[in-house]
C-alpha cells in the first residue's frame, strides 16, 4: 500500500547509475497506458460536467477542465513534482531543485524497472483531475481569469503538499491506506467544493429557476470514458503489472457496476424510474469509494463499498436539496462522501488483516480523512478570498445572465441550434 | 385564408399528422417549442424531483382555405388529445391569413395554399 | 485457437501454489488493456445505438447498454465467471464454488502469466456486451424493468453456457474456431435479436410513420470508440501479448476497413451515394465477421471475410426490409448475419490447413453456429415470453409514443432543445 | 532518432528464421496500444473537424476521416506498407513484392522483439490519418468520390515515398530527425492542405457569409482524444517500451499543454477572451510542433516549442485571415506551421549535440521540410488537376449550397432538430 | 383575442417568465430562434473576431384576452429590457388572434385562452 | 404594418438573406422548422431510400411597414427560388400586424420596425 513511497524514495532521490534497474517493459507499457487512461479521464470528466449545466454554459463548463489540462499540465512539469515527491521537508511539502522542470529525472529509471519520467506524468495527471474536479461545484458562475488562478495557487499550496503528505514521504505516508487517491483526491477536491459553493453563494435565480441538464447523452458518454479511465487511475496505482494490478482493476470494475446497480435499485424504489442520470452517478460513487480501497479489497468488498457509497452519495444528495446550498454538481455529493466511505469503510473489507488491527487502521483512516479535509478546507477558503478579492471569482449578473459561454469565451456550443 | 397554429403534445404529432392527411390536408409547418399551460410534468434529477418550468411541445402551422379550418381543427381536436383529455393536450389558435405565395410558381390566393 | 480452453483448464483449477508460473508484466499489461478496450465498446455501443433512434429514446436506449455494464457487471463477479469458466458438468455448464464472487482466484496466476482476475475480467466485458447487442432488436419499446430481468435471466441461462460450451471446457470446447466470440456472441446476440423483434413486434407506427435517427454524427463517434475497441476484444482474445495478438490485431484492421470500403461501394453502386451509417455498418459488418477467425487467418482472407460480410449484411437487410419485421437496429441483420459468414467462411481462408481438412472443419463451424444459434433462439423465447408474463416486457402505447426517455427514465436527452 | 529505419532494415528483409528475436511481451504490448491510440486519433478527427464545419456538412466532414479509414486501411495492406517499407528503390520509393497483402510478414519478430505486423499496423494508422488531416482545408465543399478517389492517389504517391525518403530507407533516412512524423505528417500534409485550398478555391459566400461551427462542444471531445491518442503516436514512435518511450511522452504531455496555455494567454491578451476553440487549436499546435521533436528534447524544450508553435500557428491564422484565402480548419496554419517550427526548432533544444554540431543538424532540417513541403505542394496539384478534370472534386454550387450531407450522404447529422 | 409574439434576448428568458407570472399570465409558448435587428455580438474564431449574423434569440408567443394585453406587454418590456436598454433587447409584435380552442376540452373563446 | 412570414429552403437562407439586405431589409427573425409541402426528399436509412416526411425548412419572419411589403416578398421571391422553381421551394404567408414595440425605447408603431 505504500508501494508509491518506497518506489519514490529509492528510485529518484539520484541520478542514473551504472547499475540502476533494468526496465522492465511490461510494467513500463502498463505505467505508459494508464497514463494515457487517466488523461482520458478528463475529456471525459468534461463531457460528464458540460452535459450537466444549462446550455449557454457547456463550453464554459468544459474550459474549467481542459484549462486545468493546460495549467496544471504546465505547472507540475514545471515545479509541482519536485514539491510533491521531492525528498520532505518537515513532513509537509518535498523540495528538490533537481526536480524542476523534471531535469533531474531525465534518465532515471525507478525500482520497479520503469522510467521515472512515466511515474511523474501518470502523478501529472491526478494534479490536474483534482481541480478540475472541484470545478463542478461552483460552475456555471465563475469568471474564467479568476478560476485559472484559483486553480493553479490551489494545485501549487493545497494540492502539492497533500499528495506529498500521504504519498511522497510526508507525515502520513504509510499509515493510511490510500491506494490511488481516495483523500488526496476525492476528499480534498470534495471539501473543496463544498466550501466554494458555500462561500461563492448559489447561482442567481436557485432553486426558482429551473436548470436542466443540456445534454444527458453527452453526461452518459463522459461516465462511459470515466469508467474506462478509472482503470488506469486505480489499476495503474500499483505502478506495477502484476497481482496487485488485477485485483485493483476487479476492485474497480466491482465497484462500478456495484454502484451504478444500488443507485438504479435506490431510485426505481423511491421514484419508480431509474434515470440515466442516476445510474452514471451510481458509476461514479463506487468508483470514487473503490478509488482509496482498490488494491485492498477482494471483489466482495468492493462491490459492498460501491453499494454503500450509492446509498451514502443518494441520501447526501437529498440532504443538500433540503439544506438548500447550491453545489451545481455535487462535488461534495459524489466525491466527498463517497472519497470518505471508501477511505474508512475499507477497513472493514482488507484483504490481509492490517498490522494493529482494524481499529488501529480505522484511526489511520480518520486521520487521513481528517488530515485531508481540513487542510482541503482551510486553504480553499484562504484561496477563494484571495482570489475573490483580486481578480474576481465569482462572476457578475450580467455575465451569469448571458451564460459563460458567451461572457467569458466569446462562443456558443451548439451552432446547430442556430440556422446556419 | 386562415392559419391554424397549433401547440401539441410531441407525443401526439404522429397521429396529428395521420389524421391531417385524412382530412386530406398535407401541408403542413412543424416546429419543436417549450411551453407552460396547465401542465406539470415532472422530472427526476439525481433523487429531486423537478417540475420542468417549461415542457417540450410541438408548434403545427397550417395555412388553409376558409373552408377548411373546421375540418383541421376538427382532426386536430380529435387526433391531440390524449385518452379523455388530460392537462398539456394543447392549444389551437387561429388567425387571419391575408395573402398566401406559392415561392415556386409564385401564384397566389386560395390556390397557393 | 484453443488457447482460452487450455489455459484455463491449466491455470485455474487450483488455487495458488508455490510453484505458480511468473507473471509475465507484458501479457498482463495487454490483457489489462484488452479489458479496457472492450469496457470502452460499451459506451461505445451505446452511442451507436442511441445516434439511430428517435430523439425521444436516445436515453432509454443507451441505458439498455449501460444497464448491462451495471447488471451483468454484478452478476459476473458473483457467478457468471464460476458457471461459464468453471470444471464443466456434463460439458454444458461449469461449476465451481470457489469462484463464486472470485474469491477463490485472489491469487492465481495463469499459465502465460497472467493473473486470472484479468482473464475473469476481460472476459466479463464480453458478458456485458452480448445482452447490451441485442437489445438493438427491440429498441424503443420495452419497458427498463422487464429489460434488466431479462438480460439477467439472459445472462445467467444463456450465455453461460454458450460460453461454456464452446470457451470453458463443454462439449464443443476445441472442435469450433472462435477466437473472440463470433459464435458466442454475435450468432447468439444476433439470433436472440430476431427472436425478440419476432415475439414483441413492430414499434407502433411501423413502417408507417418515418423513424429517422436522432444524431448520426454520435452513430459514427460510436463506430470510431467500437473499431478502437475491437483490438481488445480480438487481439485480447489471443490471452498473450505475441505473434498471435499481432496476427489477430491485423486480421481486425484489415477486415473493418474492407467491410467498411465494401459497403461504401456497395451503396456508391446501388444509391449513387455512400452514406455515413452504411459506412459504419460496414465497419461492424467487417469487425463482427473476422471476430472468429481473428488469429487464425491472414489479412487478405480477413480482408475477403470483411467484403463478403458487408455483402452479406447488406443483403441481409435489404430482404428484412421487404419482409418487414422490425428488428429495429438490425442485430441480427449484422451481427447474426456477420457472425455466421464469419464462422463458416473462416474455413476457407485459414492459415493452417485444419486437422482433419477444411470440410471436417466446416462441420465442426457449421454446429458450432447451429448450436449457438439454436440454444440462443430457444432459450430467448423461453425467457421472453416468461419476462412478458411476469413484470412485462413489451411498453404500452402511451409509454411508447411518449418515448422511452420520458415514460421510463423521467428525463429527456437533449435539455439543449428546450431554451434554458 | 533512426529507430524506425534500424528496425526495419534488420528485421524485416528476411522471413522467419530460427534465429529470431524471441518476443519482449512488454514492448509489444505497448506498440499494440499505441497502434490502438492513433487508430482512436481518427474518430477524435472526425469530431474535431465535424464540429468546426455548419451543420449541413458534419456528416461529410466526418466522413471524410472515417472514409480514409475505409480506403487506406485497405491500401496500405495491400501496397502501402510495401511501398514505404520494402528495401529501397533508388532511395525514394520501397518495393518488396513479398509485403504484399502483408503476405511476407505472417511471422516476422523485428529486432526488438515485436512482430512486424504490429509495426506495419502502427505505421499504416499514420498513412490513414495523413490525407484525414487534409481534408480540412478545403472542407464543406468537395464531391465525396472525388475525395476518395484524391486520397487513394495521394497515399500511393505522396504519402508512401515521403515515409520512405524519411523512415524506411530513402534517401534522408538518418539525416533529419523527425522522431514521429512532423515532416512526413504534418509539413506534408499541411502543405497539400494549402495547395488544395488554393486550387479549389473559397466555399462559395466565403467570407461575405457567416460560418459558424455547429458543434463546438464536439470539437473539444475531439482534441480531448486527440491528446490522449497523441500519446500513442509519439511514445509509440519509439518502438519500444523503454526510457526513450517515456521521454516521448512526456515530450508530448508537455509540449501540448504548453501549447494551449500559450494560445489561452494570447487570446486573453489580444480579444480579452480565451476561447475554447483557441485552447483546443493550441494544443494541437503543441501537439504537432513535439511531433518530430518527441524523444530528442528534454520537457523545456518540450514547451519551448509548444509555446512558440502557438505564437506561430496564431500568427499564421491571423495572416491567412488577411490573405482571404480559404483553408477552412486551417490545415496549414496548424499542421503546416506547427510542423515546420516543431522540425527547425527541435535542433535548438536537443538532449545530445549533434554529431555534426547544431548547424548542421538545422541544415538537415530545413533539407527535411524542404523535401516534404516541395515533393507535397508538387504531387498534390498534379493530383487535384487529375482528380478535378476526370471524376471532379469540387462540389457544384447547389450541392454545396444544400450542404454534403443532404448532397453526397443522403442523410442529415441531427435528425434531433427535427421533431420526430 | 390578441397574439403576442416578443422576440427577446435569452438570457432574458427567466426575468419574462417571473415577470408574466407576477401578472397573472403563466401560459406561454417558447421558441429558440435567431434574429438580426440593430444588434451586434461580436464573437471569436480563431482569432478573428467575428460578426454572426444571426444572433440566438428566445421567441415567446402569448395569446390572451384583450383586458391583459396591456399589463402583458408591460411585463415583457420591464423584464426584457436590459439595463437602459440596449440594442438586441427585441421587439413585440402584437396580432388579432380570431379563435382559440382548449384541446382537452375543445372549449373555445376567452375562456379556452 | 405586416408580418410576413416565409418558409424556405435551409440552403436558400443565405440568398435570401443576402437579398433581403439589398432591399434595406435588415431586421428579420429565423427559425428551424420542419415542414411538407408537395416536396419529397430522398434520404438513404441501410439502403433502403425512405421518404423523411418532414424535412427541415427555414422560417423566416419579418416585420414590415405597408410600403415595404411588396418589396419583401419580390426579395424572397427571387432569392428564395431555386432555378426555374422547384417542389419545396416554400411559401410566403402575410398577416395583419396590429402593433409593434420597440423593448430598448418602448416606442411602438411604424418607427418601431
Ligand atoms: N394562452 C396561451 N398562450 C400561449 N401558449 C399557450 C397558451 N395556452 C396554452 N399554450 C401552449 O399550449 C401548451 C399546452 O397547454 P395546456 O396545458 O394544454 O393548456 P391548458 O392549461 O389551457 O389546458 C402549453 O404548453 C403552451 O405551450
Ligand atoms: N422588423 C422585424 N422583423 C422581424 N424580426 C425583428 C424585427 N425587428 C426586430 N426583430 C427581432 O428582434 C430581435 C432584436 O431586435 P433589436 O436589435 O432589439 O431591434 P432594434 O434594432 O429594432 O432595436 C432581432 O434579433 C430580430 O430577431
Ligand atoms: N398550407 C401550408 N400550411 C403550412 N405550411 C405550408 C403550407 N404550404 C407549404 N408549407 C410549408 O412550406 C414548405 C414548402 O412547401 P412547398 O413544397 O414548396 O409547397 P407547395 O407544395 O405548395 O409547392 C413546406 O415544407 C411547409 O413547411
Amino acid at each position: 500500500m505504500n508501494t508509491l513511497a518506497l518506489l519514490v524514495a529509492v528510485g529518484s532521490s539520484d541520478v542514473v547509475t551504472p547499475d540502476s534497474p533494468p526496465i522492465d517493459t511490461g510494467t513500463t507499457a502498463w505505467m505508459l497506458v494508464s497514463t494515457a487512461l487517466v488523461l482520458l479521464m478528463i475529456p471525459g470528466l468534461a463531457m460528464f460536467y458540460g452535459g450537466l449545466v444549462r446550455t449557454k454554459n457547456v463550453l464554459g463548463t468544459m474550459m474549467h477542465s481542459f484549462a486545468a489540462m493546460a495549467i496544471i499540465g504546465v505547472l507540475w512539469v514545471v515545479a509541482g513534482y519536485a514539491l510533491a515527491f521531492g525528498p520532505t521537508v518537515g513532513g509537509v511539502i518535498g523540495w528538490d531543485p533537481s526536480k524542476l522542470l523534471l531535469a533531474g529525472i531525465d534518465q532515471t529509471i525507478m525500482e520497479g524497472g520503469i522510467p521515472e519520467y512515466v511515474f511523474a506524468m501518470f502523478q501529472g495527471k491526478f494534479a490536474i483531475i483534482t481541480p478540475a474536479l472541484i470545478a463542478g461545484a461552483f460552475a456555471e458562475r465563475v469568471r474564467f481569469l479568476g478560476y485559472c488562478v484559483f486553480i493553479a495557487l490551489w494545485s501549487l499550496l493545497i494540492y502539492n503538499p497533500l499528495a506529498h503528505i500521504v504519498w511522497g514521504g510526508g507525515f502520513l505516508t504509510g499509515d493510511a491506506i490510500d491506494f490511488a487517491g481516495g483523500t488526496v483526491i476525492h476528499v480534498s477536491a470534495g471539501v473543496a467544493g463544498l466550501v466554494a459553493a458555500l462561500y461563492l453563494g448559489a447561482r442567481r435565480g436557485f432553486p426558482r429557476v429551473a436548470m436542466h441538464p443540456n445534454n444527458l447523452v453527452m453526461t452518459m458518454m463522459g461516465a462511459g470514458l470515466l469508467w474506462v479511465g478509472w482503470f488506469g487511475f486505480n489499476a495503474g496505482s500499483s505502478v506495477e503489472s502484476g497481482l496487485k494490478t488485477a485485483q485493483a482493476l476487479t476492485a474497480t470494475q466491482a465497484a462500478a457496476a456495484a454502484g451504478a446497480l444500488g443507485w438504479m435499485i435506490l431510485e426505481g424504489w423511491r421514484h419508480g424510474k431509474a434515470t440515466s442520470l442516476g445510474l452514471v452517478s451510481g458509476i461514479l460513487a463506487g468508483l470514487v469509494a473503490v478509488t482509496p480501497a482498490a488494491g485492498d479489497v477482494l471483489p466482495v468488498g468492493a462491490m459492498a463499498l460501491g453499494l454503500l457509497a450509492s446509498a451514502a452519495c443518494y441520501g447526501a444528495i437529498a440532504i443538500k436539496n433540503r439544506l438548500g446550498y447550491d453545489d451545481t454538481l455535487d462535488v461534495f455529493g459524489i466525491h466527498g462522501v463517497g472519497g470518505i466511505i471508501g477511505a474508512l469503510g475499507l477497513t472493514f473489507f482488507l484483504r490481509d488483516v492490517p498490522e494493529g488491527g482494524i481499529w488501529v487502521q480505522f484511526g489511520h483512516q480518520v486521520m487521513g480523512v481528517l488530515v485531508a479535509g481540513a487542510a482541503s478546507a482551510v486553504g480553499t477558503l484562504v484561496l477563494l478570498v484571495l482570489v475573490e478579492k483580486t481578480v474576481g471569482l465569482r462572476l457578475e449578473e450580467r455575465g451569469e445572465l448571458a451564460g459563460m459561454d458567451h461572457s467569458m469565451h466569446g462562443e456558443h456550443g451548439y451552432g446547430l441550434l442556430n440556422p446556419n | 385564408m386562415k392559419l391554424i397554429t397549433a401547440i401539441i403534445c410531441p407525443e401526439r404529432l404522429d397521429q396529428v399528422r395521420q389524421a391531417l392527411i385524412k382530412a386530406d390536408i398535407t401541408r403542413i409547418t412543424v416546429t419543436r417549442c417549450s411551453g407552460r399551460g396547465q401542465a406539470e410534468s415532472l422530472e427526476i434529477y439525481r433523487g429531486l424531483e423537478v417540475g420542468p418550468e417549461l415542457v417540450p411541445k410541438i408548434r403545427v402551422d397550417i395555412a388553409c382555405n376558409d373552408e377548411f379550418v373546421q375540418v383541421t381543427i376538427d382532426a386536430i381536436l380529435d387526433a391531440a388529445r390524449r385518452g379523455e383529455g388530460e392537462v398539456g393536450d394543447g392549444k389551437i389558435f387561429v388567425t387571419e391569413l391575408q395573402q398566401c405565395i406559392r415561392i415556386r410558381t409564385g401564384e397566389s390566393g386560395g390556390t397557393a395554399i
